[in-house]
């Protein structure tokens, strides 16, 4: 019996209901803060996950930087409580009905487990051992143990994955001129 | 030649027309923080992104004539015939908004030449989604792309439409992002990678499992979105009416080809182990999307909206083409989208110059007795809706033939009669265009007197309307490179494929 | 005169220059003053003419397969070919094209004083469209041509027709750009299924013919959708109801145009292309009477309609319907003599129902109106208009004598044998024709001089008589001697049947029992 | 390790963020949903890389990266409406349809 | 000259067209036109002549003239344009040219002051030509041009004046009843054709017998669809009525084609495909008994008109019934006697009462007086003022009324003798005998009135009239004249035994008629006391009947229209013409009408096709369209449903299983 499971399951259902109030907050403040608390509790999800660079730029970024724009613009737009409007029940029942189906439909990925993905994966006939199908999943553990967490992240960013990197560069500056051109009072 | 693309200087080679298009910006940027006060301003800058358009052009022509190959596996970017068929379309029609919007800008009182930057920005995003070899690539070209165009459709900001539309827009994009990337995340589980030919020949070698099949199933809306395929296509009519009217071309053209060029790369090389599974798939998402946009069309008085809902029907007549899953069929694809496109920048150019400063969308009802006060504008549009009707003497014609023999060689007769059906319910609106402008009387006197038909987009339109009418009778040129095209596209990653 | 026809090599050239030279004539159009147009229009269709004419001595008539044969490769990808042939049925469509042609300019000579350029370049483009539909021989080219007539025909009527003329010209276009969609999906699937049976993927006619057995199963459904095609261009009941508005609200010329060529288009479809593809189908016994029945229908029921009509041309559209009902008729009752019957009536209705619609223009001209009631009695202030007009009814109605009865006497004794009491209901239609164009005659030329309007009609001036005396000469020269003809068209009508007859279920043979109780 | 639950938790908050998108009325809020959505995925692709190797992590950096530069635009976006609409309640804007 | 038998058809239809210049071009040369179309006529009748005597002096084979091949369609289908003299073409042929001769120059007279004098002969030309088409043509076809062709001339000469409306549609129905019958000609070519292969008399009369059964069912069908287009164009129940109305023409036309000429052609028809006729008992009978039938209620009809050219209208009716009757029989040779017979004194009835016509139009002209110049009840007395036309029409009447030695007498009592022969073995003969016996007193009875009203009692017209009354120009009384000695004289070409004769027409015919002896009993016709018995009874009707007429019309005093009060009874029956015209409107022609236009036009066309059909297609695909316009409301949240909706429906399609 090992400890990460039970702490997945804390963090999981901290970031669940953490989801739930997200969205069913009325002031849009709340939902920020409850999705930010979503991200917190992700980013310990993956710590467990073996993905601590993840997790600290997932802090560092999403929740330090990207939230606080949310919460910014919210404040200067000065948004108030959304109202309650029992005639969009229906609507709102339909939206959630959809999202159940859609919802069940993607749970079953929740069936996968390390050797079904390797059975699967492989054109042996199962059942297989995983670290022989997937040898990846070794070699990043040997480049963690290598060259750190953020070294082994960072080889195949500048690496391999170059010119994604380049061109989210690109990507960025698109962004900036789009944000200034649109949110500029007079231009 | 061949291009080893693991290294940064192959790489560089390789993304020769993207990295001279986003250098261009960059320049055309600087230029336009410097001097974005004036009228003259913007047309400055204007000409400067179109030198770019040329020079992106040149470096894919140039990559095309080396005839350039990677060195074994195609990594992040492919390197083939329907990468710069794609790239020379999607340059082209950037080139063709550039033009279109000069001076139509200034006329519309959006003085802010950061437009030509971001125009070439998406079109950068363009190029990459169509000739991405990997699904990151792909989705940051998307990505690319989309923000750039959701920042275009929202470009005139002193009309709430524009914003409107930018909005919805950006919403729904956003959240179509977000299945197409669970999606991708969902196939990279499934076979570990994100490079579409390793992709391919992973999923070829084992029987279908649940997460591939799911991961296909939401890249595939992902991608109906961006063709506007129904049900994912509700945005499309509010956005191209909302947007201004040269970004609403750049759509409608560039946005949808690339996206199409994407998918067809996609099915072609990363799925054809699954075409049991997503043949169905295409099929009923193209017969409810010819039927609903034609359908819809029917009942549209804007000619911006109806062109909206006809460019939705046409989505569906790509789909087909896309279901055939053959040479055949990718050649349909590349012929039909060439004179979709042609149709579409010429069909909206006319409609740009139509457009008056602030005032309402252009309604079919105004187009009223165009041909007397602007002959050769109601010839050029009237070509222009027989060209998207699938008339003979158009290019759209023989698109249309390509279509229907793309599933017909597969024996497969419930599409092309689908599609047929909707070509037949797109004349009742396509002619009564045609019937106001050439036949009935001017309604005012005043009517057609506020056109401004720029020299250049006069030349961009007689250009697109011409190629419409030659290619309809000498289409030999584009059939033959098209076909060429098609071929590279499965053969080269068939060697890989079956390995 | 053959000889001079071969000397100048004439074989190679004429189809090419009958199809390109009004199109090269448009742009002179458009560049040249307003009213040198009509002049131009005139001289290319006099040249035309006189090219078309060659035709009937360069043709031979002992060869029934095609002639004049041109095969250049146009997309080659696509297994498309600029394929041009004539038979002994084209021909006559060919010369029925060019001779119409000055008759049509003539015809708008005073009548289209708006707009003159536009509609002498349309009347040529439509012209080149016709020739063009009836020289394909290549199942793409034909298509094409087949609706590019489309938009002349459409500016036609929708620019230059009468008061309804907008819902006319949709409706024509609607009505054949929709019918003949599914005809594009049949020709496309002929080629696929053909050319992987075969290896060779072309569009061309004698290609697919000769491997269209090859298409067993699919068959029948390729032929509906041929058929749908030519049925709404023939019109077959119950595809016509957009004859009758189409030629009413049409100019003169768009008119006469529609009802001798673009009529014969559905006709000559049934003959070149859907019959001889499936014979199997279309020729079985069920097929064959659903379509020798909706013809035998149309006959009757146009003739019925016609008589009530309170419009002149709208009377002479739906005497058209009926008319081409015996063309119908004639395809499916599968001898020489019916088939051969069919192509004369084509022929005939062509003479008379385009002098039938010249008149009317002329009257038209005069009096801008069309409905019978406003006239009465006319034949004493224009007794040549009355006498053309009487001598066109009676080659309409069937009179012998005139062109009208050798059509319609072929086809029916010819049908007779297959369909002996579709034949009959069919005959019928000698009460009712008479009984429609003899009423209408009454109450425009004969009767009381009612209107004090028509006093000032003139009669016929020169223009006009030159425009219907070739017509009624034709009339005449057929009634009385179509041998000519008859032996012109004799070879592609024997070719037809040959190519027919494995699929005919037994024809009763001449001379032999129709009835039990013969001998 | 924890591929089952990771993979079922991803799907639970994207379904949520789905739920959230088509609930919500508030296009800020809305927006958020959609990061939400972004987030689960990003759940997924690190669970994933523990089997695949290291490319799904920089994934998660790259979507990151989008999501900042969706952000930016978005918001920039959503300022632009305001100043039009006063408003950000997608109900209220239904200038375009048809 | 046989082989120049072209001539006489070509020189009528030069008149024609020569004329119809004329009449375009210089209707007042009125003199050119006389010239070229009496010249016409006498040139074609100077070939008949010719031909005849060549005839007469040959043995009886028909001659063929191929003039050009007309339908060449295949071997088996090849129409040639053949005339073929023999003797009863030739028979024809002098009739036609003759009585035609002399109908042309009594035109000169009688259309003198008419406007539309060169049309007029145009048309007469025309119908000359055409009547030798049918006459001289060697086949079905051929013979089917001037059958086609004569009824178009009859339309426009009974429409001649056309401003009448009256009169157009006079001639719009004789055309319709023509073409009624015209579908049964065809229809029977098609089935000869199938049948038997050819459409030549010749062919036909040789191979029918082969190939169609005695008393088959095809044969007979043929032969009755043959008989309905005699019925049209010769008059016959059920079609008759379009010949009374055809009287709208000018009168020398009644005279030429509405009794000589035309209206026969049915009867010459029968006898053409005797051989057909014959094969078939059952449509002999049905020949013979319509022949009778029509002769009797023909002649029921005549007794109370008023109209004088009515009256010889529906004698002719009547007398056309006589020669169906004589065909029926099989007495071929007594039909072609008779409508020898009738056409000479027919043609001087007509001729006589135009003569009296164009008195009477001439006085009431003269007068300034308007009236109806035909009735009869204005007229009377005129034998003092128009003693000619009097004398002449009086020797047609006894010879209609079959007064011998008259040359009606002769024929008409072939008939009658044919048929009571005949009637010795089968019944429905004997009927048809009766019926022709009362016909005949009628005959008799209806002629005398119209003699005694007009030309007996005292003026009724008018006093302003009389003075104007007068005899007609010499080029009209000319022509009576010789009608009236051929109505003498014309018994001879037939005379029977007792009257010192040989049936000599019965033998110069017999080379046609002989191919229909194997299949029909020789007629023998009686003789010794039957034969007297027969023709004195015959003798006994006609001079009955003359003497019931004259006495019933001259014992009281003619009513002029205004006084006569309105016929009850049987009377009113007689003279509503039974009311067929009423009832043929009221069942055939008001329903069809109505049908085309109210259920197939309106109904189907613009309703059902047009609107529901093509429109309510148009109309749903606009609906569907409006309806998704609608569902496009601008919401996101609706398009985000819509999307989510979508992205289920798709998973489930590609995963499967899930829900």
């Amino acid at each position: 019996m090992d400890l990460v499971t039970p702490v997945f399951w804390v963090f999981a259902g901290w970031s669940v209901v953490s989801a739930v109030l997200c969205i069913t907050r009325r002031n849009p403040i709340s939902s920020a803060l409850w999705l930010v608390s979503t991200m917190f509790a992700l980013a310990g999800i993956y710590v467990l996950l073996d993905a601590q660079f993840i997790a600290a730029v997932q802090v560092i970024v999403y929740a330090g930087a990207i939230m606080v724009l949310f919460l910014f613009v919210i404040m200067l737009l000065n948004v108030g409580d959304a109202p309650r409007e029992w005639r969009r029940w229906p609507v709102g029942l339909l939206g959630v009905g959809l999202a159940a189906v859609l919802g069940a439909q993607l749970m079953m990925l929740g069936g996968y487990g390390r050797q079904r993905l390797a059975d699967e994966f492989s054109t042996q006939p199962a059942p297989v051992n995983p670290a022989l199908v997937f040898p990846e999943g070794m070699a990043s553990a040997a480049a963690v143990a290598e060259r750190g967490v953020v070294g082994a992240v960072a080889e195949p960013l500048f690496t391999a994955y170059l010119i994604p990197f380049e061109i989210t560069s690109v990507l960025l500056l698109t962004a900036v001129i789009g944000a200034v051109v649109l949110a500029k009072k007079k231009l | 030649m061949l291009i080893d693309l693991s290294s940064p200087g192959g790489a560089a080679l390789a993304l020769l027309p993207e990295i001279v298009l986003t250098g261009w910006a960059l320049v055309v940027l600087l230029v336009a923080s410097w001097r974005h006060r004036t009228a003259a301003d913007s047309r400055y800058v204007g000409i400067l992104s179109i030198v770019g358009y040329v020079l992106a052009v040149m470096a894919t022509g140039w990559l095309a004539w080396v005839g350039a190959r990677p060195e074994g596996l195609p990594l992040m970017v492919a390197l083939d015939g329907f990468r710069y068929a794609s790239h020379t379309l999607l340059l082209w029609i950037g080139g063709a908004v550039a033009v279109l919007s000069w001076r139509w800008l200034e006329r519309q009182g959006i003085i802010a030449p950061e437009y030509y930057v971001l125009l070439m920005l998406a079109t950068v995003g363009m190029m990459l989604l169509a000739g991405a070899a990997d699904m990151i690539t792909m989705f940051l070209g998307l990505e690319l792309m989309s923000i750039a165009v959701y920042v275009l459709t929202g470009y005139d900001r002193t009309r709430r439409a524009s914003a409107e539309a930018g909005l919805k827009y950006f919403l729904i994009g956003a959240f179509a992002s977000g299945f197409l990337l669970y999606g991708i995340a969902l196939l990279y589980g499934a076979t570990g990678h994100f490079n579409l030919v390793l992709i391919g020949a992973q999923l070829s070698a084992t029987e279908p499992t649940l997460m591939a099949k799911a991961g296909l199933g939401l890249l595939l809306v992902g991608f109906a979105f961006k063709v506007a395929a129904v049900p994912f296509h509700a945005w499309a009519p509010d956005v191209y009416e909302g947007a201004p009217t040269p970004v609403t071309a750049f759509m409608a053209a560039g946005v949808k080809a690339a996206a199409f060029f994407a998918l067809a790369r996609i099915l072609a090389e990363a799925f054809p182990g699954y075409v049991e599974l997503w043949r169905p798939v295409l099929a009923v998402l193209a017969v409810v999307t010819i039927l609903v946009g034609n359908l819809v069309a029917l009942a549209q008085q804007s000619m911006k909206r109806m062109l909206a809902y006809s460019a939705i029907a046409h989505a569906g007549y790509l789909l087909i083409a896309l279901w055939a899953h053959s040479d055949r069929g990718t050649a349909a694809v590349l012929i039909y989208l060439h004179a979709y496109v042609i149709t579409t920048i010429a069909a909206f150019g006319i409609l740009a110059s139509i457009e008056r400063a602030g005032a309402r969308t252009v309604l079919i009802s105004d187009l009223e007795g165009l041909y007397a006060a602007r002959p050769f504008a109601a010839m050029g549009l009237s070509v222009c809706m027989l060209s998207l009707l699938g008339f003979p003497g158009t290019f759209g014609f023989i698109g249309k033939w390509f279509l229907v023999a793309a599933p017909l060689a597969e024996g497969e007769l419930l599409l092309p009669i689908i599609a047929m059906i909707g070509s037949g319910i797109s004349i009742g609106y396509y002619l009564p265009v045609i019937l106001a402008m050439t036949l009935k009387p001017v309604r005012t006197r005043s009517a057609h007197q506020t056109i401004r038909f720029p020299v250049p987009a006069k030349i961009a339109v007689a250009i697109c309307v011409l190629a419409i009418l030659v290619l309809g009778v000498w289409p030999n040129a584009v059939l033959d490179f098209a076909t060429q095209e098609a071929v590279q596209l499965r053969r080269l990653a068939m060697p890989i494929l079956t390995r | 005169m053959t000889a001079f026809l071969a000397a100048i090599g004439y074989e190679q050239w004429i189809l090419h220059v009958l199809l390109g030279l009004p199109l090269l004539a448009i742009p002179m159009i458009l560049i040249m003053p307003v009213h040198r147009a009509r002049w131009i229009a005139l001289t290319v269709a006099l040249i035309e003419l006189v090219l078309g004419l060659g035709l009937w001595w360069a043709f031979d008539p002992a060869n029934p397969a095609m002639q004049f044969v041109t095969d250049v490769p146009w997309i080659g990808a696509f297994g498309v070919g600029y394929r041009l042939g004539i038979d002994g049925l084209s021909v006559m469509m060919v010369l029925l094209s060019v001779i119409t042609m000055p008759l049509v300019v003539w015809s708008s000579w005073r009548s289209v004083d708006t707009k003159q350029r536009g509609f002498y370049a349309l009347l040529l483009a439509l012209k080149t469209g016709m020739l063009g539909v009836f020289v394909a021989m290549d199942l793409f080219l034909f298509y094409v041509f087949w609706e590019l007539l489309l938009i002349p025909m459409y500016f036609l009527i929708g620019s230059w027709g009468s008061s309804n003329r907008l819902y006319a010209a949709t409706k024509f276009v609607i009505y054949t750009f929709v019918g003949s969609l599914l005809m594009l999906v049949a020709i496309v699937w002929m080629v696929m299924e053909v050319g992987r049976a075969t290896g060779t993927y072309s569009f061309a006619y004698e290609h697919l013919l000769a491997h269209a057995y090859l298409l067993e199963s699919s068959g029948p459904w390729l032929f509906v959708a041929f058929a749908l095609a030519f049925a709404v261009k023939v019109p077959i009941f119950p595809f016509h109801t957009w004859l009758p508005d189409a030629h009413t609200e049409a100019p003169t010329a768009g008119s006469v145009d529609l009802a001798v060529i673009l009529l014969k288009m559905g006709t000559y479809g049934f003959l070149r292309f859907a019959v001889p593809f499936f014979p199997g189908f279309a020729l079985s016994e069920s097929v064959g009477l659903v379509m020798a029945g909706l013809a035998v229908i149309g006959i009757v029921y146009a003739a019925l309609v016609a008589m009530v009509q309170p419009d002149l041309k709208r009377l002479v559209a739906y005497s058209s319907v009926s008319h081409l009902g015996f063309v119908i008729l004639g395809i499916w009752g599968s001898t020489v003599e019916s088939v051969q019957g069919a192509i004369m009536v084509m022929i005939s209705h062509g003479l008379s129902t385009g002098a039938l619609f010249f008149i009317i223009g002329m009257l038209y001209e005069r009096r801008h109106t069309r409905k019978i009631s406003d006239f009465g009695g006319l034949a004493r202030v224009a007794p040549l208009m009355a006498t053309a007009f009487v001598i066109t009814a009676f080659s309409s109605i069937g009179l012998p004598g005139l062109n009208g009865f050798v059509g319609e006497f072929l086809v029916l004794i010819g049908a007779f044998g297959r369909y002996p009491w579709l034949v009959a209901g069919a005959t019928t239609v000698v009460v009712f024709s008479a009984a429609y164009l003899l009423w209408a005659t009454q109450r425009v030329f004969f009767n009381r001089f009612t209107n004090p309007l028509n006093e000032g009609i003139g009669d016929l001036n020169m223009r006009e008589i030159a425009v219907l005396a070739p017509l009624l000469l034709g009339m005449v020269w057929i009634g009385l001697y179509p041998g000519p003809i008859l032996r012109r068209t004799e070879g592609a009508a024997r070719m037809y049947i040959e190519m027919v007859e494995p699929y005919l279920s037994e024809t009763p043979t001449v001379g032999g029992t129709m009835f039990r109780g013969g001998r | 390790m924890l591929l089952g639950p990771s993979l079922a938790l991803s799907a639970v908050l994207f379904t949520l963020g789905v739920l959230g998108v088509l609930v919500r009325r508030n296009a800020i809020v809305v927006f958020m949903c959609v990061e939400l959505m972004l987030n689960a995925v990003n759940l997924s692709f690190v669970a994933l890389a523990q089997v695949h190797g290291l490319g799904g992590q920089v994934m998660v950096i790259f979507v990151m990266t989008v999501a900042a530069a969706e952000a930016a635009v978005g918001l920039a976006i959503i300022l632009a409406i305001f100043r039009h609409a006063q408003s950000v309640d997608l109900r209220q804007l239904t200038l375009l349809k048809g | 000259m046989t082989s120049l038998v072209w001539l006489t058809i070509l020189f009528p239809l030069l008149g024609a067209v020569i004329n119809g210049a004329i009449a375009i071009r210089r209707p007042e040369a009125k003199g050119l036109v006389s010239l070229v179309g009496v010249g016409a006529l006498l040139g074609s009748f100077a070939v008949a002549i010719g031909i005849f005597l060549e005839v007469l002096a040959g043995d009886g084979t028909a001659t063929r003239v191929l003039l050009w091949q007309w339908m060449p369609v295949t071997e088996r289908l090849s129409i040639d344009l053949t005339l073929q003299v023999d003797r009863l073409s030739t028979v024809m042929l002098l009739v036609i040219t003759g009585v035609g001769s002399l109908i042309h120059l009594f035109s000169v007279g009688y259309m003198k002051s008419d406007p539309g004098y060169a049309r007029y002969f145009a048309y007469l030309n025309l119908f000359v030509a055409f009547m030798l088409v049918l006459v001289l043509g060697a086949s079905l076809p051929v013979s089917f041009i001037g059958w086609e062709g004569v009824g178009l001339c009859s339309y426009l000469l009974i429409g001649f004046w056309y401003e009448v409306d009256a009169n157009s549609d006079a001639g719009k129905k004789a055309f319709l009843a023509n073409r009624i019958g015209d579908f049964g000609v065809l229809m029977a070519m098609f089935l000869l054709w199938w049948h038997v292969g050819t459409l030549d008399y010749d062919g036909l009369a040789r191979q029918a017998p082969e190939v169609l059964a005695y008393a088959g069912a095809p044969v007979t069908l043929i032969a009755l669809l043959l008989f309905l287009g005699c019925t049209g164009k010769s008059a016959q129940i059920p079609l008759f009525t379009w010949l009374p109305d055809a009287m709208a023409g000018p009168t020398p036309v009644s005279a030429l084609i509405h009794a000589a000429t035309m209206v026969t052609a049915g009867v010459f028809l029968v006898v053409r495909t005797g051989v057909i006729f014959s094969l078939a008992p059952v449509a002999m009978e049905v020949v013979a008994i319509t022949g009778a039938l029509t002769a009797f209620f023909a002649a029921t009809i005549a007794l109370r008109q008023n109209d004088i050219k009515k009256v010889l209208a529906y004698s002719t009716v009547s007398q056309l019934g006589y020669m169906f009757l004589a065909v029926g029989t099989g007495a071929w040779a007594a039909g072609i006697f008779h409508l020898v017979t009738h056409a000479f004194f027919k043609a001087l009835l007509f001729l006589g009462s135009g003569s009296v016509i164009h008195a009477m139009h001439h006085a009431q002209h003269a007068a300034h007086a308007h009236g109806d110049a035909q009735d009869m009840r204005l007229m009377g007395g005129l034998r003092r003022a128009m003693p000619w036309t009097f004398v002449l029409m009086g020797i047609a009447t006894l010879a209609i009324a079959g007064v011998p030695p008259l040359a009606g007498f002769w024929s008409k009592d072939e008939i009658l003798a044919a048929a009571f022969v005949r009637g010795g073995g089968n019944t429905i003969y004997l009927v048809a005998w009766g019926l022709g016996l009362l016909a005949a007193l009628m005959t008799a009875f209806y002629m005398a009135r119209l003699m005694a009203m007009t030309f007996f009692g005292r003026f009724r017209g008018g006093d302003t009239l009389e003075p104007h009354l007068h005899e007609a120009p010499a080029v009209m009384t000319g022509p009576l004249v010789v009608l009236g000695l051929l109505s003498i004289v014309g018994g001879v070409l037939n005379l029977p035994g007792f009257a010192g004769g040989s049936h000599y027409l019965a033998h110069w015919l017999e080379p046609v008629t002989d191919a229909t002896l194997p299949y029909l009993d020789r007629l023998e016709m009686p003789h010794g006391m039957t034969e007297l018995l027969l023709v004195g009874g015959a003798i006994t009707i006609a001079l009955v009947g003359l003497a019931l007429g004259m006495w019933t019309t001259l014992r009281r005093p003619v009513l002029t229209p205004a006084a006569t009060p309105a016929a009850t009874g049987l009377a009113r029956v007689l003279e509503g013409k039974y009311f067929i015209d009423e009832l043929y409107q009221k069942v055939f022609v008001g329903p069809t009408v109505w049908f085309s236009r109210r259920v197939l036009w309106q109904g189907i066309d613009q309703f059902l096709v047009d609107r529901m059909g093509v429109g309510g297609t148009a109309r749903v695909a606009k609906g569907l369209g409006w309806l998704g316009s609608r569902l496009q409301n601008g919401h996101v949240a609706l398009y985000l449903t819509l999307f989510v909706a979508g992205v289920v429906l798709l998973m489930r399609a590609v995963i499967g299983g899930a829900p």
